[in-house]
């Protein structure tokens, strides 16, 4: 479980992070809503101490994040926003293999991690294709692929859809029901929330980096609007 | 960081030829006279152009910290001798002297960074670069502005995900060529969108430039930059 | 309405994609002197600057490589922080590393001409060995240039300035050479 | 007004244009739409001559575009993907002047052009500000201006609300709809036609490097969902 506690986070005079607790069990799947510059990417980068809090602390698994830093990263992964920006290496299974390779598995378990991994988002036998022959909802599925061969126990999602077309969105949400239905428990961040309401337990809004709205979907739907969220038609 | 600011001081009126001649020639006295005299004069003068760029000293020294440990370890390493009296501390003056040097020709850079914003210096090199090379010279250069934050951003980001799998567990040279193989795939992409949007935007030889006009303020700055170059070649003709 | 333009040059397309090529890797190598890591020999740290020269000479060839890095002084001479430790301006050049700085292009060059062969920008896959050599053709160029730099900015002796300048950085080299050939035989950057 | 006749673009193997042809008259608002991959990208890369077709040709106000480049540029301006990567200089002022220094203007004229294409994108008085610290809408927005600089006969936005927020999009878009008012074709290309049907006079679907569908919003809304293209609920 993910627990954070009175976190501030300040870019020089813009507060980003004004205080936040908040604590995500395992199994959960959690919506993390609210407008561009509300927080939502500062917060999830201090859930695997990718940067340090300024007041407040970060747990996981009831150990101190900073002092454990494999520990968080094991146990929590991060799929970002610009998954361009997160493929290592020059081919698919190679590309998945990343993580596992620095945890210091050996080949066999690297192996069997990877084409788990692909199965689990539809990219299976594409081990050698190269990356940047692969349409834009691929490149996410991949992403998520390196992120799950991690084996974490909280799987992180900063916006997901981005720049997917609807094909590539519905094979992206069709792979995070299949995990949730799996049991990994998934955080997904985003302005946007069409179709994501039906797959969370639970709706977290962020404004101006502060937790303004927490409950289950039904709740909270009518609410979001005022937060400069998008919300679909016909929510749930 | 040291970077540009709007204001209104005297050195931000300056036609940006100008500022750059003050820059040059003030170097160039400075190599001619690193002498405890013509420090001095040359300080005074550095403060003046710090004060007309509306500059703290301290602003201009942060452009300087990378440098400091390189000032200080040359007069130490230059005064110290194999064997026997082991430090001559009269081999340290003419190396301190130079770190001194180093120090005012930095501050007068400094006012130039301060109070020249890109689009001036780019219609300076326009013009001082004639031709072609010119024309390529000045829009490359506000490209590089334009782009350096971009790929910063790339570079963390890269790094950040790198992290985030534990990439951090590697050997220096592996880490090394992800983020540069990282960098270098996110700027190949950007430079091919770049190239196509300046094609669009009709990228042509001969543009209209920016207005740059010497005015009367430029005048003691041109006179400063003259009286520098004289003061500097003086001594390679024999005189001084 | 199209006459109104019919002194509009353009600049050919192939030379637009260069320029932009050159502008990029200009701010990547700017970029990278942000990125650095402790020096265990020093006080000073090691960036990943000269990781980039090579590259600029691998993937852009000697030309273009060398005009990205002139590109690179002229903006962080005029006021890009794009220098050690996000610095900008003139004095840098002249400053104690001016003579790494003003050896950057001269290094780009001579890489990319060991690798490519000549001027023409060819293919930079070749054999590991001629990699390495360009690689360490063009680092004797920038601690040669930088050393005497150094020497002459501070007014000190070519042995005391390669021991304060260059010494403590030379085996950081080796990771970035094979840092560079790694790039280069994993295929990481598709080929265009 | 433009005309392609016959474009058959390839790269290496994969076809992207078999064989298109379309008009788009002045005055006219076109959506283009279609699935990832259909080819709309380098369909309109053909306007202007960034492109040369393998097959037939394109001609702008009558005369070819390969012949004519500087004409098809001033009089189709288009705004691709990201737009980001097509801001060419560090301040907004300079970067919307580019184009009509390119094009040899007088100061007078070059700073009329300024303020006309900041005021139309609601930038007015951010000349001086650096361009990294503007916002995904106010980039997207900028970009526009710079195109409306060369003061063209057709607008072209390639995907302009990829990764926009709720309110970023809406800036955007009421910016295009004040511009249609304003008389100014477009051509928006887009695979989610939520809110921009109702800016369309027609609506022209792409699938597999080929025109499938081309007529007015209300005909042709029930059918574009057989091309992977996101409709809205309540189509205009
Ligand atoms: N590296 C940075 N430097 C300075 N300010 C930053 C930085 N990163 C974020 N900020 C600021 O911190 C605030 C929160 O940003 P953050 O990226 O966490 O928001 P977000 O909710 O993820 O937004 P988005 O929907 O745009 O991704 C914003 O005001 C943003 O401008
Ligand atoms: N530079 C390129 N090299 C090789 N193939 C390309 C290139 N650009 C596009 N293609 C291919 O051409 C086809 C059409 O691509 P295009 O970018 O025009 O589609 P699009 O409709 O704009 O798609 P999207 O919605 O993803 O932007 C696709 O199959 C694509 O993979
Ligand atoms: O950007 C500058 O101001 C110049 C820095 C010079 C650093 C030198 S280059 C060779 C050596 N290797 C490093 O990593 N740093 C030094
Ligand atoms: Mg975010
Ligand atoms: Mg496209």
């Amino acid at each position: 479980m993910i627990q954070a506690e009175g976190i501030v986070h300040r870019y020089g005079e813009t507060v980003a992070l004004d205080g936040v607790d908040l604590a995500i069990d395992d199994g959960e799947c959690v919506v993390l809503a609210g407008a561009n510059g509300s927080g939502k990417t500062t917060l999830v980068r201090h859930f695997n101490g990718l940067v340090e809090p300024h007041e407040g602390s970060v747990s996981v698994n009831g150990r101190d994040v900073s002092e454990n830093l494999v520990a968080a990263r094991t146990a929590v992964s991060i799929v970002f926003q610009h998954p361009e920006d997160q493929l290592v290496a020059a081919t698919v299974g190679a590309d998945v293999a990343f993580g596992p390779e620095n945890l210091g598995l050996d080949r066999d378990e690297i192996d069997r991690r990877v084409s788990k991994a692909l199965e689990a988002v539809n990219l299976s036998g594409r081990e050698s294709d190269r990356v940047e022959t692969l349409s834009g909802g691929e490149v996410e599925r991949l992403a998520i692929a390196g992120a799950l061969a991690m084996e974490p126990d909280h799987l992180v999602l900063d916006e997901p859809f981005t720049g997917l077309d609807e094909p590539a969105r519905q094979s992206v949400l069709a792979r995070l029901r299949a995990l949730r239905t799996g049991g990994t428990s998934l955080v997904v961040v985003t302005h946007d929330l069409r179709d994501v309401l039906s797959l969370a337990d639970r709706v977290v809004a962020l404004s101006n980096g502060r937790v303004v709205l927490d409950g289950a979907p039904e709740e909270v739907a009518s609410e979001l609007t005022d937060f400069d969220v998008r919300v679909p038609e016909n929510p749930c | 960081m040291l970077t540009y600011e709007p204001g209104d001081s005297f050195a931000h009126r300056l036609d940006p030829r100008a500022k750059l001649g003050v820059q040059v020639a003030f170097a160039a006295a400075a190599f001619a006279y690193t002498t405890p005299a013509g420090l001095v004069v040359l300080g005074l003068l550095a403060l003046g152009c710090l004060r007309a760029a509306n500059t703290s000293v301290r602003a201009s020294l942060s452009a300087l910290k990378f440098a400091v440990p390189f000032l200080l370890l040359a007069p130490v390493v230059e005064a110290f001798t194999f064997g026997s009296p082991w430090v001559v501390p009269s081999d340290a003056v003419g190396p301190a002297l130079a770190s001194v040097r180093v120090v005012l020709v930095f501050f007068v850079a400094a006012a130039y960074v301060r109070t020249t914003p890109i689009r001036e210096s780019r219609a300076a090199v326009q013009r001082l670069v004639p031709g072609r090379i010119g024309t390529l010279l000045g829009v490359g250069v506000s490209l590089v502005f334009r782009f350096l934050p971009l790929v910063r951003r790339d570079l963390l980001r890269v790094r950040e995900a790198q992290a985030a799998r534990l990439g951090t567990e590697r050997r220096l040279d592996e880490r090394l060529s992800l983020v540069a193989a990282g960098g270098l795939r996110r700027s190949f992409a950007r430079a091919d969108a770049l190239s196509l949007a300046l094609r669009a935007r009709c990228f042509a030889w001969n543009p209209t430039l920016p207005e740059l006009r010497f005015g009367r303020r430029d005048v003691p700055a041109l006179v400063l930059a003259a009286g520098l170059w004289i003061a500097a070649i003086l001594p390679l003709l024999g005189f001084g | 309405m199209a006459t109104e333009h019919d002194s509009v040059e353009l600049v050919g397309d192939e030379l637009v994609g260069n320029v932009a090529r050159a502008a990029l890797f200009a701010a990547l190598m700017g970029a990278s002197a942000y990125v650095s890591f402790p020096n265990p020999l020093s006080p000073i740290p090691v960036t990943m600057q000269v990781l980039v020269v090579f590259l600029a000479g691998i993937f852009l060839g000697p030309v273009w490589g060398g005009a990205s890095m002139v590109l690179y002084l002229v903006a962080g001479s005029l006021g890009a922080p794009v220098f050690a430790g996000g610095s900008a301006g003139f004095g840098a050049l002249v400053g104690p590393t001016g003579g790494y700085l003003l050896a950057y292009p001269v290094a780009a060059v001579v890489t990319g001409a060991v690798v490519h062969n000549g001027v023409t920008l060819g293919d930079y896959r070749v054999s590991t060995v001629r990699l390495v050599g360009a690689m360490v053709a063009g680092t004797a160029v920038i601690y040669a240039l930088g050393t005497i730099g150094f020497a002459l900015v501070q007014g000190i002796g070519l042995g005391a300035a390669f021991w304060v300048a260059s010494a403590a950085f030379i085996p950081a080299e080796a990771f970035k050479i094979a840092a560079a050939v790694g790039i280069v035989r994993s295929d990481a950057i598709a080929a265009n």
